[in-house]
This record gives C-alpha cells, structure tokens and sequence, in this order.
C-alpha cells in the first residue's frame, strides 16, 4: 500500500512509537526537553515521538507500516515484525534486563515449588521466555506447570486474588506483586543477564534510504540519557521528569533503574552487539520462540526467518528480518555524530 | 409511481438484496489483501483468505500439537458456556428487579436511581476490587458479563413496565388481582418479548465483557485465543475467530427471534409489514 | 350494598378545571345512564369512581365509607377504549378473573378447577358472540369483536359496581341488542350498581333508571378551561311520567327530521 | 390495605428512598477498607475515603508541578470531547440509517442483516485493524465508540419505525406526504424520544469503549490515567476517577432526560404515574 | 369522476376468508353506507379501497383502471381506532396536510402560506368544534375530541374518495348532529365518493344516497371461517320507494319495541 514506509524512499518526517518502561523513559523525556527537535533540526528531518500505551499494539502497529521504527525487546522484535516480513533493524542497544522481569511465587520458597501451580503471566511474552529459562535449570519442564494468560495490566490486581499462586512479570508490576505479603521472588532476568534487551528498531528499507533518522535518534539517545545518569540536580530533575511520566515517583522510578542495566556509554552498546554472546542468546530466543509457534503456525523450522549480527547470521540467508546494526552506536561514541 | 417506503421486495430479491453487501465486503478484502501482499509477501495484517481457510482448517479438525485438543471447538465450548450462565443469570436478575422496579413506585424511588447509576460504572475500571471479590476463576468472568449487562436490563425492562398502559394494570385490579398476580400474569408476559429484544441487543455487548474478561486471564476460551495470538499479529487466527464469533453470535440472536415467535406469537401477529 | 356519594368533587388537570361541585348521591342497584356532550369529563367521572383519578378538592363515598384509593374486584369496568391483555386469547382473558380469585399465589387453575372455570368463561364467550374466536388473540379481532370481550371480562367478576364507558359504541345494531339482552337481566339478578357512559340516547333511556347529563353551566370564551362541567340534568326514568326533551339534545332532533 | 403497586412514596421520603442504597453502599466501603487496613497498613486495594479526597485534591486543585496542568480537568475536557463527538455522529448516522432500514423494505432488506451482523463484531478484537485504517490521532478513539454504538442504535431505531402504528404511515400518504415527508415530518419526530432513550442506554458502553480506546493509545483522558496507574494497583487514583466518570454519566444522562422532556413534551404527556 | 368497482374480490387472513365473491359499481358522487355485523369485514372493505389490503383473488378498479396499490392523497381516511399523530398538536396535525402539498422538500410552511394554512386550519378545527384546544397534543384529548380532530384532517385535503369508519360512533348526538351538518355539504359541493361505515341505522339512512350490508350469506358451525361474508342488501336510497326492513336488523328492531 501507499503508506508502507517499505516503499517510501527519501522522507522528511518520521514516527517513533513508545511504550512505558522504565528502559523507554528518556524517549519521551527527550521529546519534552527539546533534545529531539535538537537533533531532527540538525539532520532536517522532523521526527514524532508517539506514546502508545498497549505494548503489543504499538509493534502491531509498526508492523502495519504506520511506525518507523518502535521501542521493543529483542524476542518481540523477531516474533512479530520479522516474522512479518517487515525487515528489521536494531539501531540501539538500549540496556538489558538485569532483574527487571521475575516469577514469584505466593506458595514456595524457592523455583522448585513451582512444580504444578498455576502460573499467571503475559503468555509467549518476555516473561514466559524467562519462565522457559528458569524451568530449565531446576530441570521442569511446561509440562509440569500450566500457564494462565493475564494481562500485564492487571496482573497486580490479578496477584491480589487469593486463588493466585505464582506470578511472572516485570516491573513496575514486579515491584507491587513481590511487595504483597508470604511473596517472594524465585527467579529474576539477573540469573539469565543479556538474554532479556530493550532496542531501538526501524524499518530496515526506511534506514537503507533515511540513515540520517538513525544517526539523530542515536544522538537523541545518549544525549538523553547522559542526563539520565547525572548525579547532580540535572539528572535528578531528569529522573524525577522519567517518573512522573511512567506514573511513579523518583524513589520507586530509581529502585526499577536498579535492576536495569543500562548501556550508558555507546561503545559499551555497540560491544555488546558485535560480542559472541548476542548469537548464542539469539539462538536460545528464536528456539523459544519457535517451539511456542511464534514464528508462525506454518513455519517448519526455526531457521525461517534469518538474524544477522555483525559477527555471524542465524538461519536463513535468503530471507533475513532481523539485523542488528551497531554502526550508529560506534558513530557515537567516535563522536561522529 | 409508487412511493420507496411501498415497494416490497420479493422474496428472492430480499435475500440477494441482504447478501449484496456482505460480498462487497468480501471483494475489497480480497483486494485489499492482494495489495499488501504484494507489497510485503509476509504481510500478516490482512492474510489472504486461503490462508485463513487453511489456519481454520487446522485449528478446527487437527490436534494441537502440544496440547492434543481442537483448539476451535475447546475455545469454543469454554466461552459459550461462560456466555450463556452469564447472560441466563443476567436476564433472570434482570427481569426481576427491572419488573419490581417498574411495577412499584416505592421500589422505583428506591432503587431506580441506583440502578441507573450502577449502570454507567465502566466495568473494566473496577476490575480490580471483582477480582478480589470473585476470584480469578470461571466466577470472575461470567461475573463480568453479569456486571455489564443486568443493569442496562434492569433499566430497559423497568422504562418498559412503566410504560404499559395503565388501563391494563386497573383492569387487571378490577378483575381482583393482587400486586404478585399483575406481576406474573398481566406484566411479566408482556415483558417476555421486550426482554428477549433486550437480550439480542445484549449479545453484542455480552461477547465483548466475555472476550474482556477472557483477555485479562484465562487459558481457554475465543477471547483468550485472540488476545494471545494478538502478541505476534496471526491475524490468519484472529479474523476467522472474529468470523465466528460473530457467526455465533448471530446464530444466537437468530436462536431468540424464532424463540419469540413460538413462544410469544401475539407480539408478533402485526409485526410483518 | 353498594351506594355510590359525590360530595362537592372537583376534578383538575394542571389548570383546566374538569368537572366541578359535583353532589351526587347514587342508590344501590341503579342503573345509572351518564350523557354528555365529548370531552365534557365523563370518562372522568367513571376514573373517579374506579379510583384511577382523585378529586382535587371533595370526596366520593361508597356505602358511606371513604373510598378506597385503588380498583378493586368490587368494581368491574369496560373502558372506552379496548383494553384486553393482548398476551391472552379469548378464552384466557376471560378466564384469568376467575383464576386470580382462586389461586392467590400462581393465579392459575389446573385439573377440574380449571375446566370448571373454563366452562363459566365458554358460557359468557358464547354471550358476547365470540364462541368461535375463543382461541384467537385480540389483535385478530375486530374492534367491535375485542369491546365484546372486554364486556365478558368485566362480567364475569360479578362486580358490585359496573362501570361502563360506552361500551356498545363499536357495535352493529343487531349485536348491540344481544348486548342489553345480556346485561339486563345480570344486573337485576345480581343487584349490580352499574354506571354506563353512553351516545346513544335510545339506549340511555331504555336501559337505565337513571339518567344524569353532565355539560359545563357556563362558559368563558376567552378563557374556556376556567369551568369545569356539571350535573346539568337528572332524571329517574322509573316513574312512569313524560320525559322532558333534553336541551342539549335539541339540534340532533332537529337534524334527523 | 392497598396494594403494594398503588403505594407511591411522597416526594420527600421519594428522595431519602433513593439516598439509601448509596449510604448503605459508602457504609460498607468504609467497614471493609478499615478492615483490610487493619490486616494490611499498606493496603493500596480499599483505600480509606480521606486518602481518596487528599488525592482527589492534588488531580483537580493544585496543577502539575512539570506540565502545570490541573490534571483531572485535563483529562474531563479530552475524555468528553471524545464522547461527545462520538456520541454525536454515532446519534445522526444511526438515526438516518436506522430510519432509513425502517421505513423502506428495500433498505431493510438490503441492510438489515448487514446491521444485525456487524452489530454483533466485537470491536475489541478489531482494534488492531481499526487504528490501522483510522490512525493512532484522536480519530481511532471517536471512531471505536461510533463503531460500538451506532449499530445497537440503528438496530433499535430501526425497530421501533417498523413498530410505529401502520395507520399513522397510511395517514399521512393520504394527506399526500411523499416518502420523504412521512420521514422527516411524521417518523423522524416520533423516533426522536427513542433515540434519546437510547443514547441513555449506550452512555455507558460509550464510555467503556472511550475508556478501552484511551487505555491503548493516548497520553490524555480518564481512561489513560486509570490505564496508567492501574500497574501500580492506584486505587486511591482508580476510585476517584471511576466515580467521576459515573457522575459524569449520570449528570449526560439527566441531561438527556431534561432535554427529551422539553423538546418532546407529547412523549412525556402521560408518563408519570 | 371517481367511480369504484369491486370485481370478483377476495379477502383472506391465512386460511380465515372474510371477503368473498364481491362485486359492487360504485359511481362517482355516491355517498354509501356499509353496515353489518361486528367482525364482517367492513374496516377490510375500506382498506381494499384505501390501498392497505391487496385482494386474494380479484380487482378494485378506480375509474376503471387497476388500482394504485398505495394510499394517495386522492382517498382520504377517518380510522375506526384513533389515528392522529401524537407529536403534533391540534392545530399541526390539521395543517401538515397543507404542507406535505406546498413544500415538497421541507415540508413546512413560514410567514405568509403558514398564516394562510393556518387560517384554513382553524376554520376546520372551529367546525369540529375544537377551536379552544387548537393548543392541546391528542394524549390530553378526549376519545370523541381526537375522531373529530381526526375528522378535520381527512376533509382538510378535500379527497376524490372519503373513506369513514364508524367515523362518529364516539360522538354525542349533539355533535353527531354537528359533524352531519358539516360533512353533507361539503360531500355535495366537492362531489366527493364518500364510504361510510356505521352501526347507527338512523345515520346510514339519513345521510347516504347507497347503502350496502355486509354479512355471511353461508355458515358453517364447525369451520367458522370457510366461509367470508358478502353482499346481503344493496339499496338505494334516492328512489322515493319505501325501504324494505333489513333482515338482520329484525333483532335490534324488536328489541327496540
Ligand atoms: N391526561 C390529560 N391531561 C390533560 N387533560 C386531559 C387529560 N385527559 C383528559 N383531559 C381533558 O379532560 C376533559 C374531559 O375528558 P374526558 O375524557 O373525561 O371526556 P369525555 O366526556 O369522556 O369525552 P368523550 O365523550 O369524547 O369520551 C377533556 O377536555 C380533556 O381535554
Ligand atoms: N390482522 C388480522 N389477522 C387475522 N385476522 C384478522 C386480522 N384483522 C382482522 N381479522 C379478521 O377479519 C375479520 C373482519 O375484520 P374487520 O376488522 O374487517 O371487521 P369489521 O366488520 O370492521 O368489524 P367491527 O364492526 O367490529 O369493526 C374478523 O373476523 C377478524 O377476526
Ligand atoms: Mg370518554
Ligand atoms: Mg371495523
């Protein structure tokens, strides 16, 4: 169709769709603090940084073509637009989650009670990735579990209810869920680090035609969260701006902070990219997701839909969806931008 | 010439005519689709519909590879009979109090107001405070059917009994009834009919509470089957269920009209134009 | 017993004054003829008595007691427009009167009560002409056809008091006869109070005892809605004397010479 | 003794018998909120009421201390904007269908069936599609509240024209009316008191899909800010805004019954009992 | 000239026959009574002519020529039950007739025609003696008050064909007497064809120039509704012949003496 980015060559203005996560924050905070016109400015482009509430439905609709590039983690970036045929790429290496996701358990003390509860929890999200995982080293299997689809929404409400038992989330939920009385916490994305990250993707043919959207956005970024990490009063107001606007405060916008690890510095970005650990989690990401159908019902081998990173490509050759590109993060810290 | 609101169509015509714009809309999907697809041969937005037909095919005669279950017919099994407590227990607390309401004025001036009130309270919104009230189980989600429909009932029904004709309930006096006897010979089967028009405007809303509360935790049924596979975009899944469900739902509206029909044929004598 | 008192009623609608100063007093077992020109307050009349309508100001009084407020099985009514439950056929409109009084809690009959009932309610169907529609449901009835069931109805309660608000209007001359056919003799056997709105002044006179025309006395052109109307006539048609020519009926003589 | 049904309360004690319920409610709440504080000090599910009214106070009278917005009536003035436009178009599209499917067989051959099925799709399971088509701006949001109500209201409408009287349509041709005439001059009058009836009966599912809408793409409105804090279980937000939104419907539904009063006053004629 | 005729017509509800085998001319000018008994198909009759009722079997012509399967402003109407429109008051429900015909599009009518039309209006509103209430909507009239308001509406448009069904039967003599007086003259200086169905022996007689009686000329006891009525009597009433007593009447006749 006409309004496919797939098809527009040369453009002037660009949307960004973001979600709320403590990871996200700096993007609206850019866009308020101006540091986003700074940047469109700068490359004569004009870019609309737009919120979207529902997560699922802000990669739907980048999917649909109505987004150019999206915030999103590395395992929905592939199960929904590169499964799609909608070519890919990972711009930014924001941060990973170092504890932000976990599974509770209301009953039991340690992984192994898990053992035929009912669990509550976003199905084929990042949560029921990190259930997989930590399943595998106390040696369950799905089997011996059963998994109940709740809302990320309500999964607080939902933990409050006394026929709930076992939980798996992220925060901010994560905090209010393990905070209720007799909870505690079995198994955070900290045991599994790296495997769980926040990107930045755009619309690959977009990029090929428009790099200059990337190069301001990288610039928007790190500028942004330089700010972020200022321990002065500058980074405070900054922080404190984040909070208000996810719906917390400072103290509980900090303590979700904590738990993420954030790639402050560019190069530390652009390593992590073209390490051998990225392949190695995105062969255990895309296994996931194909034994759950993720990749689509039809699709008969987990090699479909190829990755390429910079050191090596997983799957198909042919029929790659998914890239990640650190040259825009090596940009940055070369401060070529 | 005779006047547009005096032609008639004939039978024959009656059923092209009501076909027509559903191939319309079958035409501009094709297109539709056909058009994306060549623009992103993975397209997942608007599959084509042999590839809908073939996921329908799977998902209603194959086992699920995990589960071993046909998972159109357990989704389906599981939502209908949450629909169908849901809206039964609706329409029974409903026809009661929206009768009670309406027939006596204490009652009216008592709990008129409140129902009216309860019926603008957004549902969703409190979810919370149900969950904890009702649980998370089966309770939960035909409760919130309830929820959202009794009061809109209540309302209708009781405007509906206040606006019989007074000459029937005096009639009814003067032949020696007694409030109890109005109430379940003269008024509740004349509200029969209005009540199952009531239930078919309901469907609708009903299917959505349903595939609400199946969304925000269940492991079976159609909402929880969209909603999950929402998360990577199978709109090859989510339009036939869609399909369905409105199939369903209009199969069930059917269901109430001819029910009407056999069970009320005096409110229907005239109604045939 | 059951004697009817009109002391000093008014009735109003918002400003409109309706009826106004009615003294009436109404002895067991009149038949009790009320004419009037349209819209002088006659259906009024026979609300008040049901209790249906309250008087702004004065009272009406039964056997001499206050009435009370809300239609009773005492007293039967056929409204001037037809007003049969239109979810019963025939046959269940006339038999629902015998089965509330018989089973307060399910108001229904089953077994023998039921064909006893059901024989009763026969009897009256074939009075009123409609034996062979008794299955039929009012809205496949004529409008002559459902005033006579609402005439079957209303009889058989037996009431003490039987209001009537034209009820033969929508009937043929010849249907119209076996109606009076019909109701004389209940009302002597039962002792009945009836009250009959009436045009017909044939019928007035012939089957009544009592004759009352209500008419507003006087009247304010730029302001008609500030009088109400009034007992303007009242005859007793027992005694065997001459019957004046009434005033207000003077033109309609006049016209059918 | 009088008979339940002829019992009408006067005016005074009318008001103090629609009071009660709502008492009876608030005294439950603060029994069960106290409670739950007792076992729980940090209990977020039943806040205590003065929590609410100090949150209360902050949303409505001091302005935010980044935007300087007073956020409550930040989020009134979107949410009802929305509303309003959707109620408003919803209103005129369904009366000019539902009129037109009632009063020509052809049309309600034509499309009756297409308004009975499409009343029955659960827009929810749409959305996707419809932010699709209709943008992500304020569009997509007034458009799923006209897409959820105006089939129910061309479906009512629709039924009540073809309910009217035969006799009136036939008197009014013999008084020479063209189909247009009977339309604007004999149907579209009487239908106006129904459509304000309806209007009441769908402000509440008006308000629920508002408040879907919100939830999935904004960064105003009621429905985003319950949506927002709702992760951090913010009751003592949800509530507040929960019964603002419940009073906000129930003043837009007295509104509508004072309007249906003075514009129609012939409808009203007979109706207090 | 608007002449009626009745060819071979039959009139069935599902397998119940209440019309069967009429054939009837009715010239243009006629002013016919139809009387018979209640249920005999007499409203049917009048919704064959209006356009309502398509025969099962046979034609209506007008003027010789198959008929136009739609009321028009050619036939006017006066329904048995009430039909005004409820959301006009008196005064509107008479002059929309006079807007439908001057403006097609909105059809309504502003400063001068409306002062015209109005003018018009009221005339025939104070004929039927509704002048004071010219301001009321017809839920606050009385069941006489709104026939004759629905009486000034059918003679507004000054229709070919007048059709009246039972049009005075809620009358009072006085304004029966009344709406004769309005209604002959205007049926002579229109030459309207005017239908007429009554009960009021007297009115059919005293007012038409035809009259015709519909009744069952075959009964089968056991299947009622095999058999439709027909036309037992067709008289003229302008010969200076003396009239022969109607069968059916005898009953009511007898009654009265
Ligand atoms: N609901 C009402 N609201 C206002 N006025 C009313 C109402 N009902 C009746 N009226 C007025 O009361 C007066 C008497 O009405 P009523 O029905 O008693 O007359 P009636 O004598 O029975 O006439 P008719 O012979 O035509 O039936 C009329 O002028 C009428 O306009
Ligand atoms: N909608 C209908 N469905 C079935 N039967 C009907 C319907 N309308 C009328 N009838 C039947 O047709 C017959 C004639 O009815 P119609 O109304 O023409 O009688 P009528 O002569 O006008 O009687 P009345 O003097 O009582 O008004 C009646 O026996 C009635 O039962
Ligand atoms: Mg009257
Ligand atoms: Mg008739």
């Amino acid at each position: 169709s006409p309004t496919s980015p797939a098809l527009a060559a040369k453009k002037k203005e660009f949307n960004i769709a973001w979600t709320i996560y403590v990871g996200w924050m700096p993007w609206p905070y850019a866009a308020e603090a101006g540091i986003v016109k700074k940047w469109a400015d700068k490359y004569g482009i004009t870019i609309n940084v737009t919120q979207i509430n529902d997560y699922v439905e802000s990669i739907n609709q980048y999917t649909a073509g109505k987004f150019d590039g999206v915030t999103v983690t590395n395992m929905d970036a592939l199960t929904i637009p590169a499964a799609g045929g909608v070519d890919t790429t990972a711009v930014i290496m924001g941060d990973y989650s170092n504890g932000n996701d976990g599974v509770v358990l209301k009953k039991g003390k340690t992984l192994a009670d898990i053992k035929g509860q009912k669990i509550n929890l976003v199905e084929l999200s990042v949560s029921h990735y990190l259930l997989a995982r930590g399943l595998s080293t106390v040696k369950l299997d799905e089997k011996d579990i059963k998994t109940v689809n709740t809302s990320d929404a309500d999964i607080v409400a939902a933990a409050k209810s006394p026929d709930t038992t076992a939980i798996v989330t992220w925060n901010p939920q994560l905090l209010e869920v393990k905070a209720e009385p007799g909870a505690s916490l079995v198994f955070d994305s900290s045991k599994i680090p790296g495997e769980i990250q926040d990107l930045l993707v755009l619309n690959s043919e977009t990029l090929k035609d428009n790099p200059e959207i990337a190069k301001a956005l990288t610039g928007i970024w790190y500028e942004t969260i330089a700010l972020m990490k200022d321990s002065g009063e500058k980074g405070k107001a900054a922080r404190e701006a984040m909070a208000k606007l996810s719906g917390t405060d400072l103290a509980g916008f900090e303590t979700q902070l904590k738990t993420t690890h954030m790639y402050y510095a560019p190069k530390d970005g652009a390593d992590f990219m073209t390490g051998a650990e990225l392949p190695r989690i995105m062969d255990l990401v895309r296994s996931f997701c194909f034994e759950h159908n993720l990749l689509g019902e039809n699709v008969k081998s987990k090699d479909a839909v190829g990755i390429q990173t910079p050191t090596s490509t997983l799957g198909s050759a042919t029929n790659v969806k998914l890239r990640f590109d650190p040259s825009f993060m090596k940009l940055a810290a070369d401060g070529k931008l | 010439m005779t006047r547009a609101m005096n032609v008639v169509p004939p039978r024959g015509g009656r059923i092209l005519l009501a076909m027509l714009p559903f191939v319309l809309i079958a035409i501009i999907y094709v297109i539709g689709s056909a058009e994306r697809r060549a623009a992103n041969p993975d397209d997942k937005l608007l599959p084509p519909i042999s590839e809908m037909a073939a996921t329908t095919k799977r998902l209603a005669a194959e086992p699920d590879r995990r589960s071993g279950e046909y998972v159109l017919w357990v989704d389906t099994a599981a939502s209908l009979r949450r629909l169908a407590l849901g809206l039964g227990i609706a329409a029974a607390v409903g026809l009661a109090i929206g009768l009670t309401i309406g027939l006596l004025p204490v009652a009216g001036a008592g709990f008129g107001t409140l129902f009216a009130v309860l019926s603008m309270i957004p549902p969703m919104a409190v979810l919370p405070i149900l969950f904890i009230v009702f649980g998370l189980g089966e309770l939960s989600k035909v409760m919130l059917i309830i929820i959202g429909v009794t009061p809109t009932l209540i309302r209708d029904l009781s405007l509906e009994v206040s606006a019989m004709p007074r000459e029937q309930l005096i009639k009814a006096q003067t032949l020696g009834a007694s409030t109890w006897q109005v109430a379940i010979r003269v008024v509740l089967p004349q509200i029969m009919p209005r009540l199952l028009k009531c239930l078919r405007l309901m469907i609708g809303p009903a299917f959505l509470f349903l595939i609400s509360a199946e969304a925000i935790a269940s492991d079976v049924g159609l909402g929880y089957r969209i909603f999950l596979v929402r998360r990577y975009l199978s709109m090859d899944v989510i339009l036939p269920y869609v399909v369905w469900i409105t199939l369903l739902a209009f199969l069930l509206d059917l269901a109430l009209v001819y029910i009407g029909r056999r069970a009320f044929p005096w409110a229907f004598v005239q109604e045939p134009r | 017993m059951s004697a009817l008192s009109f002391r000093n009623v008014w009735v109003e609608y918002g400003n409109q004054v309706v009826l106004e100063r009615i003294n009436l007093e109404i002895a067991s077992g009149t038949f009790l003829s009320v004419v009037g020109p349209s819209g002088a307050g006659k259906s009024t009349f026979l609300r008040l008595i049901l209790g249906q309508e309250r008087p702004a100001q004065g009272a009406v009084l039964l056997d001499g007691e206050p009435f009370p407020a809300e239609p009773g099985p005492d007293r039967g009514i056929v409204f001037q427009r037809y007003s049969v439950f239109p979810h019963l056929t025939v046959l269940g409109n006339v038999l629902i009167g015998y089965e509330f009084a018989e089973r307060k809690f399910s108001a229904r009959l089953f077994g023998s009560a039921r064909r006893e009932a059901i024989e009763k309610s026969r009897a009256l169907i074939d009075a009123v002409g409609l034996g062979p529609h008794a299955d039929k449901y009012p809205s496949a009835l004529s409008g002559g056809m459902q005033q006579r069931l609402a005439i079957a109805q209303a009889l058989a309660k037996q009431p003490r008091v039987l209001l009537l608000d034209e009820p033969f209007g929508a009937l043929d001359p010849g249907t119209r006869a076996q109606m009076h056919a019909l109701i004389k003799p209940l009302w002597r056997d039962l002792k009945m109070t009836i009250v009959m709105v009436t045009h017909d002044i044939k019928e007035a006179f012939g089957l009544a005892t009592r004759l009352i025309a209500l008419d507003k006395t006087r009247r304010d052109p730029q302001a008609p809605e500030r009088y109400g109307a009034n007992i303007t006539y009242d005859l007793d048609l027992t005694r065997d004397s001459a019957v004046p020519v009434l005033g207000f009926l003077r033109a309609q003589v006049e016209a059918q010479q």
